[in-house]
């Protein structure tokens, strides 16, 4: 009952069409506090990866893994490289799986977080996408069982809004200190906005 | 800010076309054609340099690929790291069966894709190593040398890690030159004018008319102070004041300088800061031997300069004096 | 403008300062050390080559002095011609007992100088011959070429000449040489933003927001038009376009094309327009050989790009891939 | 009766003091067809000119000669190298002569004049200092006699009026072409001002 290659290929997709939509917004986002890139980045990762033809595809380790190095191919910034980090790790852990059991996205999740967190050597608490994903992760966590979707949305808004009115503590936006402050983080911003996207 | 340039999307691939247009001994390689490689064949057995990053800083990293220094090179869009893909393909290039030193400035963005190349590497049975360079002592304190960001100073690791490989040392003795000049080495720059990123509507930062900014990174990161421009020979005390507070334990009394221009700043102005720094120097009872004056590790059109001492031994020394032969830099 | 320097009137003195003192090849001869020369003995019996002009054009003219190039340079204040005394101190410091060629480009000023320099020296009994550099198409129409003004094309019979001499050559070889350099290199230049004199307290020029000019000249002399900035494609077809049209009788189809920086012009920039400019002449039929990219004749920190062309036969192209040394510019 | 050394002295230093008002509106009019350094030339020039102690020399050529070499040590402009020139071509004609007679100074003008067409290449007409040399020469010559000081001075001044709306044809004015026009040409008002300072 889980999600196959398929379900993974849709909700690459409809965050690449919500892209469309988010590049200017994720640009501004990152202009405040970085370098203004992380809209443009992330549509050409998501062009690339929505690019693959996955349909002959059945194992989800190789689907991940093929979504990985796309991601890869496309950008050298930061939050690229996080994601294609995080889809690296995760496509290990399901090598050989057809289907990924939604009560194991806590732990796969929680994989991808420790792999990001020894790649860009962030901690937890630094308001960066960890912040959004180990909040899904514990959310995850506490949660009895049925539908992900909205447990995954609803802790992506809560770490946006927690984390709003804290310091930026990595990455460019770390040169900025306080003046982070009150601003969203691009990269909490972009996962909140593509989690809604897939999971639509 | 004017540019001689055609789109923004276009600008590294019609510089890269340019460059190995110009230099037939340097090939575009990789499936982005964002690997610059020496057009001859790899000498199997010898140790690879690789070094990487973003656009912008030319000379640095693609004029420096050639005999005597780099095998090859990644890039990225103007200040943007280059992808894991580049990296991967920059380390194949230069794998002759010894080993491939990574060597490249210590940025975020760089080390991530870096890191996942070699890892990569290690899959395919690449043995890979790691030296940063993080010679700007403007960018964190003397207890975290580990955070600084690498400038202008790489280009002795480069040399010197590049004269080492083309000896035919093994990777560890490779690893250990660049390691040493790198410890070695430490810059500082300073600004008086933005340059501007290619397609952005606007400076990467601003100054004030008569203003400068003491320790600025070469993408514009914020530096020690901001004040008033003052007559070079202050700026320039200033600049050998805080390298020399901050020198290496093992320096001994040799120094290499290298006074490189951020850009706009003519070799005029880089001479005449040479002039004081070279008395400093010497009243401080240094022999500063090798200088290298010109445009080395550049921001496009930013004014300003940098300063790097590296404090020789004779190890050193001997393989700065190595021949090399790139399109930028040439020795012997 | 903001500039690294102490003084307006000791900054022509303090850049060459730097320049001996980073360079122990080089030294500073005559009676006001406004004169740049090697500082190995004469070589007794070898022609002498002497160049000279206004500073504030490094590496032009004094970052030439080395083997294979200049014998010796006499310097002015920036832009300003050297002194008479200047120019007889550096005829004597090139002086080998076989004649000294004069070299320089053509402006009013420098003339008259090294004329009356040569008219003491034949006093002394030194022989002497003068050729002009007069490279820059925008200047003057082809009917008058003894009227343009040299800039940075000029560099190619520096190396011409300076290779023959080392030769051995006699005078009037040398001479020759110059002259059949000279004859063939062609140069346009196109400005972006201007450069200040140090002391004066404005810029040498003004150009609009986003004005360029076509053919303006390297102290700000007048060019061609004056328009809206366009694409580098369409404004380096316009230069080839301008220079093949002007091209020498006895051009053949090899030419070595120089792609230089007037100051700020990054080379980045340089190496998008030199792959625009190569395969417009290969679109022509020609070879492309030896291409020169970097800063060779600047002013100080104009924004904006010269390219030369100089169209080679088999004489001068060996001569051009002559070995040299000097500060600036080193080959084989 | 003729001019000494002394007298000589006496006028290079009444010129070196003009200068001093002088210097900035000479260096604005060769701003406008120029390179703005007329005036700080001739300041340079005239300070080294002015520092020469003539007062030992009796023979008015190797005073003239001193002039001329002191000048051009100071510039390698060319204003300043046809003055040296000037001077030096006097020196040669005046040799052994303790005094200068007025009545041979048009013969020496020309010669000067002669002199610095050699070296320059410019012609009459060209709208140069030149054009003002041979505005007094002529006047010298159609003059009665007495004294010469006011006749330079209003040949100095004709020379100035009557080319002011012509055309530079030399020099780096030449390249304004008609945009010189109705502008005084540096090197003449240089000219004017200075005789008119030598000749209080
Ligand atoms: N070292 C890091 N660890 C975790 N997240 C990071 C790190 N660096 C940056 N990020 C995340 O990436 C986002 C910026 O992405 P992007 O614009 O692609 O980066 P850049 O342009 O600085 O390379 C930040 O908002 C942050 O969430
Ligand atoms: N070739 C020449 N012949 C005669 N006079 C000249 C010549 N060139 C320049 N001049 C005179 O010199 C003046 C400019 O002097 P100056 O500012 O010293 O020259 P520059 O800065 O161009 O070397 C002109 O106004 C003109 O009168
Ligand atoms: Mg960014
Ligand atoms: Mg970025
Ligand atoms: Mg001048
Ligand atoms: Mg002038």
């Amino acid at each position: 009952m889980g999600w196959t290659v398929s379900d993974i290929a849709g909700a690459v997709g409809r965050a690449h069409t919500e892209m469309g939509r988010l590049e200017q917004e994720l640009n501004a986002a990152d202009a405040k506090l970085g370098d203004g890139d992380t809209g443009g980045m992330l549509k050409r990762v998501l062009d690339r990866m929505a690019a693959l033809d996955l349909s002959g595809v059945e194992d989800a380790g190789s689907a991940l893994s093929q979504l990985a190095r796309a991601a890869a191919a496309a950008t050298g910034s930061s939050l690229g490289t996080l994601l294609a980090t995080a889809l690296l790790t995760m496509s290990r852990e399901l090598k050989g799986q057809a289907e990924v059991d939604p009560s194991s996205l806590d732990g796969l999740l929680a994989g991808a977080r420790d792999a990001m967190m020894a790649r860009g050597k962030a901690e937890l608490g630094d308001k960066t996408v960890l912040d959004s994903i180990e909040a899904v992760i514990v959310a995850l966590r506490s949660h009895g069982g049925g539908d992900v979707g909205p447990v995954v949305i609803g802790a992506a808004r809560d770490a946006l809004d927690q984390y709003r009115d804290r310091t930026n503590k990595r990455g460019r936006a770390r040169m900025f200190g306080d003046a982070t402050v009150g601003m969203d983080d691009p990269g909490m911003l972009a996962f909140k906005e593509l989690v809604e996207a897939m999971a639509r | 800010m004017k540019k001689i340039m055609n789109t923004a999307a276009d600008f590294v691939d019609e510089m890269l076309d340019g460059l190995v247009g110009a230099y037939p001994e340097l090939t575009l390689a990789g499936e982005d054609k964002r690997v610059v490689r020496r057009a001859a064949e790899l000498r199997s057995g010898k140790v690879g340099v690789v070094s990487g990053g973003g656009s912008g800083h030319l000379p640095l990293f693609t004029g420096y690929v050639g005999q005597g220094l780099l095998d090859s090179c990644s890039i990225g869009n103007v200040f943007e790291g280059p992808t894991v893909g580049s990296c991967s393909d920059a380390i194949a290039a230069a794998n002759g069966g010894a080993g491939v030193l990574l060597l490249y400035g210590n940025y975020g963005g760089d080390r991530m894709n870096f890191d996942m190349a070699s890892e990569f590497a290690a899959d395919d049975g690449i043995e890979t190593r790691t030296v940063l360079g993080n010679d700007d002592v403007a960018s964190a304190g003397p207890d975290e040398r580990e955070k600084r960001r690498g400038v202008a100073g790489i280009v002795y690791a480069y040399k010197a890690a590049g004269a080492k490989a083309e000896d035919g040392a093994s990777l560890d003795e490779v690893t250990r030159i660049a390691e040493l000049a790198v410890s070695r080495t430490r810059t500082i720059g300073v600004a008086l004018s933005p340059c501007q990123v290619p397609g952005s509507d606007r400076p990467s930062f601003t100054l004030g008319e008569n203003e400068i900014e003491m320790g600025m990174g070469i993408h514009g990161e914020p530096g020690i102070w901001r004040d008033q421009l003052r007559p070079a020979d202050e700026i320039v005390d200033e600049m050998i004041g805080r390298l020399l507070d901050d020198a290496p334990k093992d320096a001994g009394k040799r120094v290499s300088i290298l006074v490189n221009s951020l850009g706009a700043t003519p070799l005029e102005e880089l001479l005449i800061m040479f002039r004081r720094a070279k008395s400093r120097l010497a009243g401080e009872g240094f022999e500063v031997e090798r200088p290298l004056i010109g445009h080395f590790a550049t921001s496009m059109e930013m004014a300003g300069a940098s300063i790097s001492l590296c404090f020789v031994d004779d190890e050193l020394s001997s393989l700065l004096a190595a021949p090399a032969q790139t399109p930028f830099w040439t020795v012997g």
